[in-house]
């Protein structure tokens, strides 16, 4: 579904992304985890376009991305939520979600699931003609997820969707991922601190640390690998 | 619907209209630019004043002056829907925004109501042109004033020109240099160069720079603009080095010209312009200002004195066509030889019917202080219909 | 000829000067908060009416003139910011435009209702202006009064930014408004003091337009503060050393376009000057020397 | 193609519109049976501003983009218009200098207006390239740019605009009850673009440029399609205003009508058209009762004194006090029809 291929991306003399590789197939969950500064969100803005790699390519369902703008790559199947909030505060919670399936229409794609059953799901049915300012916080980012979802997408990126979240709230966001998991076909790409949460929704983790790919593999491998320990802990 | 809204419309419409007009008051409208752009057209102070002097007097012929005064903030559309409110209160006359752009119009509508755009101070050629038949104007048009000053500068031995010109002023500032120049190239002179400049310039040097790469220096420098930027140009020319005569149009008639001599009082002596009215000390316009100060209405300025002479020439036509009737008053004010006013002795519109045949006064300076240099009818006006 | 190059290239300098003036105190304000401050043409004229009130109570001494209408500026930039446009301080670049406009109307309003439509004489700056002939080369003094006095401003500019404590503070405020407030120090300090600056060159900036125009009017600053805004945008926002490029620029632009265009165009002078702006944008939508702005990690 | 993503939209769009042309077409009719002569000439000026308010919050309120241009492009469709439906003997007297034989012909109203609207449609559309390329204040310079150049020309090209002069002689081919229908119409298109795909997407990206190019808008697509919608509507209101006064001038087209306009957009909220409606409706009803106090008038026997200046003074604290207050306008994002369809469920 989502290929890299050794992207790199220098800021300055710093290498924030270097030489990272990484393939996902439909239905897989992929935490990214890693300490502050370990080139993670550098990276989500690398394959949704904000940012163009230096080196290496970009493939979504084997067409080559690495040159297209955000917008064509989000209607071509990307789809993402962002570390803080994004939410378009002058559109009712009904419209928020309206922009991104407007997209959708752009694209040949079949939608393959339906809209309305992820708003039930996520709670949002009776809040569609809300302001979105009148959302709790809890509202507020499972809206970025269902916009997200609205975008049809082959590949759902989630830049720390727990954040803000308390225990029962993350819970229920797991529950949440797990049904779409099963529900809607496409891969997902979790980045978050809550190591718990990830090691919960996530099949696969690869971690970063200094923009470089240091371990990848099932939860379980990931939490005995003495590198990731090091990173996390220092030295 | 209709046949409802009409039953109960005709009534309030006819005691809307039944209501203003009274018969004892002379009504002069006046949609004038108080704010904005052309806010210093300010002739309604001294048209203020002069109904004051005449309606104490006990007016003319028992009828006392109302002047029907609002603010246009110098916007046209503006203007004339005051005029058409004006006209249904039984105006004789309208004052307006004096640029053709709003006088056309306004004279267009008032024309069904018979009624005259009778102008201070409209110098523009435009309205003189035919477009419309009910405007009269109280001064000479711009090439009169061009006329008049090119006349003085030949006396005084000008030879080379170099003339200042702008669109921003409309043919005021556009055309009427080149009326000077050609005034001049009649008398024998030269048009040097024509340099362009725009309303407001407050620094000159690249205009002046300009001027001293001419092959031969200047005898004088025309230019139709406004204070202070003419002033700016006086003291920038003779900083330069430049000793050549700067004329002017009636723009330079301002009380803030005089000022610039203030650290150096021959820095005007070679500054003269054409225009309106004669504002010397001692002039009728300058008693006008003393009168109207004690009257508690300070007037400053040549246009409100001009505002003075339309309320004058109105009370004539009233006086003698006994009645308030729009369209007599404009007979009358045409057909008489002379009309006695506040700034010159009398004006006349037999000859010319659109505005006013009246000496055109120059104006220049002594020790810093204004002189009157010449004051007639010019004999050579250029071509300007 | 080289007289007329050279004499033309001094006329350029010293419109450049003037617009780098009335640049810098629209930028100072800008690179701190966001502020596109259209009112500052007003403050401008309020230095030129002070000049007006003073000489009419009879003040004749130059220097008390020149104190008393820098001093009206800077306190009408400060007394602005605390009225106007503290409220807006943290909302957008929009939101903070319209209310200068909104100021900039009013105070132009009140100066008409107040005083007078008209040009009113102010000639107690004419002292500074005299010939001076440089071999055959006349200029006045004024030019180079204006030319090292903006010279100067930047200078001390540089100084007070890289020295003084509020200077720094405002160094980094311009780069990072959040971080300086974490850091303790007061905003409302930070950016009266830019306010403050900005009244001050804007005091200055008012003795050289009255010393040559001699006189004062509602609209005074208004055409020099539209010409300041795009030598600002042109020189990059919010940059200081952008903002006096940019002025320069203008002022080269200006008199170029003067000296070149044949007489029958010379009226699109404006026009003309302002099509290069406009393709200077869209080459760099930032402006010439934009801050380099710190996109770190995070978007 | 349906514009509407929803039908929902649709509704809203239509009842809102409806109801906000009920509202202008009232103050219309009402003066046309009970007002003096000169009422109709204000009311039908303030239909003209409101056509300008309109262009401008198509534009505008869709983006967040300041636009000071929109007076040029008024300027730009009553000039073109003004050139095209002239009568020859006219502009043979008023335009003897034209080129390219501009005073040498002339059409009717209909094919005029056509003319016009292509034009300056088309002299939007190649600005608007430089404009959505622009963001924030780089684009509001450049709008000031236009401004300053379209007017320059008018200005300076005395043969073809005449620059302050008037260009007069235009026939009257519109009265009030034309321009109540053309807003009508422009009500339901500018509402109609409000709540359709691309106005939706829009309004994201005004919000949040960067979500919004995640989501797939593509922004400098529908900026530009605003901007040429607003241009159209701009030059509209330059026909109406020209087919109506029968002489213009560069005059009207500069600044303080720039600042005028803006002050309704923004009182009423430039980000709903109820809000350009009502900003339109008091500032005009506003400015007449400032105009009054102005000349210092007597009220019940007490003389007030003159105050001029205080319309601008007016305006000026308008635009300040809502920019401080409520800096989304009177009505925020409220629209007519939320007063009667409920479109709130309870949490």
């Amino acid at each position: 579904m989502l290929r890299l291929d050794s992207i790199s991306k220098k800021f300055g003399g710093v290498k924030a992304v270097s030489q990272v590789s990484l393939e996902l197939s439909d239905g897989d969950v992929l935490g990214l985890i890693g300490p502050n500064g370990a080139g993670k969100s550098t990276l989500i803005n690398l394959i949704t376009g904000l940012l163009t790699p230096d080196e290496g390519q970009i493939y979504l369902s084997n067409l080559n991305i690495t040159s297209k703008k955000p917008y064509e790559r989000a209607r071509l199947g990307l789809a993402r939520t962002f570390q803080n909030l994004r939410i378009y505060p002058n559109l009712s919670v009904g419209q928020n979600i309206e922009v991104a399936s407007i997209s959708s229409n752009y694209s040949s794609r079949i939608m393959n699931f339906d809209l309305d059953k992820i708003i039930n799901i996520f709670d949002l049915d009776n809040k569609i003609d809300l302001a979105s300012e009148e959302l709790s916080y809890g509202h507020l980012r499972r809206l970025e997820i269902v916009r997200a979802l609205a975008l049809n997408p082959l590949v759902l990126l989630l830049d720390e969707p727990a954040a803000g979240m308390n225990e029962n709230e993350t819970k229920e966001l797991s529950n949440s991922l797990k049904w779409v998991q099963n529900n809607i076909a496409c891969a997902i790409i979790v980045i978050d601190h809550d190591l718990k949460f990830i090691m919960g929704v996530c099949d696969k983790i690869t971690v970063m640390n200094m923009g470089e790919v240091i371990a990848s593999g099932k939860p379980n491998e990931i939490s005995n690998n003495k590198r990731v320990k090091e990173a996390y802990i220092g030295h | 619907m209709k046949p409802f809204f009409k039953k109960i419309s005709i009534p309030i419409f006819a005691s809307f209209l039944a209501f203003p007009v009274y018969a004892d008051t002379i009504k002069v409208g006046f949609p004038v630019p108080l704010t904005g752009e052309y806010a210093p057209y300010a002739e309604i102070q001294g048209a203020k004043c002069m109904a004051e002097i005449i309606n104490n007097k006990g007016g003319v012929n028992g009828k006392k002056f109302e002047l029907l005064v609002q603010d246009t903030g110098t916007d046209t559309q503006t203007a004339i829907s005051l005029t058409e409110k004006f006209l249904d209160q039984g105006v004789v006359a309208i004052g307006t925004i004096p640029f053709s752009d709003t006088m056309i119009p306004v004279a267009q509508i008032a024309a069904g109501y018979g009624v005259t755009i009778l102008q201070a101070q409209s110098t523009q050629v435009e309205m003189h042109t035919g477009i419309v038949d009910n405007f009269i104007s109280n001064v000479s048009p711009d090439p009169f004033t061009a006329a008049a000053a090119a006349e003085y500068a030949l006396s005084e031995g000008v030879k080379n020109v170099v003339l200042l010109t702008s669109d921003d002023g409309g043919s005021w500032s556009a055309k009427t240099p080149l009326w000077f120049g050609e005034v001049i190239e009649n008398g024998g002179g030269k048009v040097l160069s024509k340099m362009n400049f725009s309303i407001p310039t407050s620094d000159w040097s690249p205009q002046i720079a300009e001027m001293k790469k001419l092959s031969s220096s200047p005898d004088a420098v025309y230019i139709s603009s406004i204070m202070p930027d003419v002033g700016v140009l006086v003291r920038q020319m003779k900083a330069a080095g430049i000793d050549a005569w700067v004329f002017g149009s009636d723009g330079l008639d301002d009380p803030s010209l005089d000022s610039v001599a203030d650290s150096d009082k021959s820095i005007l002596d070679k500054v003269a312009f054409g225009t309106l009215a004669p504002s010397q000390p001692g002039s009728a316009m300058q008693e006008f200002q003393a009168e109207c100060k004690a009257l508690g209405m300070p007037v400053d300025g040549m246009f409100p004195a001009l505002g003075a002479d339309v309320i004058m020439a109105l009370a004539y036509a009233v006086e003698k066509t006994g009645g308030t009737d729009p369209v007599a008053i404009r007979e009358a004010l045409r057909s008489a030889d002379s009309i006695p006013v506040r700034t010159v002795e009398s004006v006349s519109f037999k000859n010319n019917k659109s505005h006013a045949e009246r000496t055109v006064p120059v104006i220049g300076f002594k020790n810093g202080v204004r002189v009157l240099l010449s004051n007639a009818i010019p004999r050579f006006v250029p071509n300007w219909k | 000829m080289i007289d007329y190059v050279v004499q033309q290239s001094l006329n350029a300098l010293s419109f450049g000067a003037e617009y780098a003036l009335i640049a810098l105190g629209l930028a100072i304000v800008f690179s701190i908060m966001g502020l596109v401050n259209f009112a500052h043409g007003e403050v401008i004229a309020i230095g030129g009416y002070c000049m007006m009130v003073m000489a009419a109570i009879a003040f004749r001494n130059p220097i008390v003139i020149i104190i008393g209408a820098i001093f009206a500026s800077v306190i009408m930039a400060v007394f602005l910011e605390r009225i106007a446009f503290r409220p807006v301080r943290y909302a957008d670049a929009t939101t903070g435009l319209l209310t200068a406009f909104g100021v900039s109307l009013i105070l132009q309003n009140l100066f008409l209702l107040l005083v007078s439509p008209r040009p009113i004489a102010v000639t107690s700056m004419y002292f500074l202006d005299w010939p001076i002939k440089l071999g055959s080369i006349r200029i006045s003094s004024l030019q180079i009064f204006e030319t090292v006095a903006t010279l100067l401003a930047i200078l001390f500019l540089v100084l007070f930014l890289k020295r003084s404590f509020l200077g720094i503070a405002m160094r980094a405020a311009s780069l990072d408004f959040e971080m300086v407030r974490l850091m303790g120090i007061r905003a409302n300090r930070v950016i009266a003091t830019a306010f403050a600056i900005s009244g001050l060159l804007a005091g200055i900036a008012a003795i050289f337009i009255i010393a040559r125009r001699g006189a004062v009017d509602p609209t005074l600053g208004f055409n020099p503060v539209l010409k300041a805004f795009v030598a600002c945008v042109v020189g990059g926002f919010g940059s200081l050393t952008g903002a006096v490029l940019g002025g320069f620029l203008l002022g080269a632009l200006e008199v170029g376009m003067l000296v070149i265009l044949p007489q029958s165009y010379g009226g699109m002078k404006d026009a003309f000057v302002f099509a290069v702006i406009a393709i200077i944008l869209v080459w760099r939508p930032e402006g010439i020397l934009s801050p380099q702005k710190e996109k770190g990690d995070k978007i | 193609m349906n514009i509407f993503q929803s039908s929902k939209s649709f509704k809203q769009a239509f009842w809102g519109a409806t109801l906000l042309s009920v509202v202008i077409a009232s103050i219309g009719v009402f003066v046309i049976f009970f007002g003096e002569r000169y009422h109709l000439r204000l009311v039908y000026a303030a239909y003209v501003n409101l056509l300008v308010v309109l262009g401008l919050q198509v534009f505008m309120g869709n983006t967040n983009i300041t636009n000071l241009s929109h007076s040029a492009f008024m300027g730009l469709g009553a000039y073109i218009a003004a050139i095209c439906v002239t009568p020859i003997q006219i502009k043979k007297l008023s335009l003897p200098d034209a080129p390219w034989g501009l005073n040498a012909f002339e059409l009717d109203a209909l094919s005029s207006a056509l003319i016009s609207l292509t034009l300056t449609g088309f002299l939007a559309f190649l600005t608007g390239l430089v404009i959505v390329r622009l963001s924030g204040i780089g684009a509001t310079i450049v709008t000031i740019a236009i401004l300053v150049i379209v007017h320059s020309i008018f200005m300076h090209r005395t043969d073809i605009f005449k620059g302050k002069q008037a260009f007069f002689g235009i026939p009257q081919v519109f009265d009030l009850s034309s321009i109540i229908m053309i807003s009508i119409f422009v009500i339901f298109v500018a509402r109609f673009f409000r709540e359709s795909k691309w106005g939706i997407q829009l309004r994201a990206s005004s919000d949040d440029e960067k979500s919004a190019d995640a989501m797939g808008v593509n922004i400098f697509k529908l900026r530009l399609v605003a901007w040429t919608l607003g241009g159209l509507i701009l030059a509209l209101s330059g026909i109406c205003y020209a087919y109506y006064l029968g002489t213009i001038s560069a005059r009207p087209f500069y600044f303080s009508h720039v600042f005028l306009t803006l002050a309704m957009l923004i009182l009423g909220g430039m980000r709903s058209i109820t809000g350009a409606v009502i900003g339109t409706i008091l500032i005009t009803f506003g400015l007449e009762g400032v105009r009054f106090m102005e000349t210092g008038p007597t009220i019940l026997g007490l003389k007030f004194p003159e105050m001029l200046g205080l319309s601008g003074i007016a305006l000026g604290a308008v635009i300040v006090i809502i920019m401080v207050v409520r800096n989304g306008g009177l009505v925020g994002n409220f629209e007519i029809e939320q007063l009667f369809i409920k479109t709130r469920k309870n949490i």
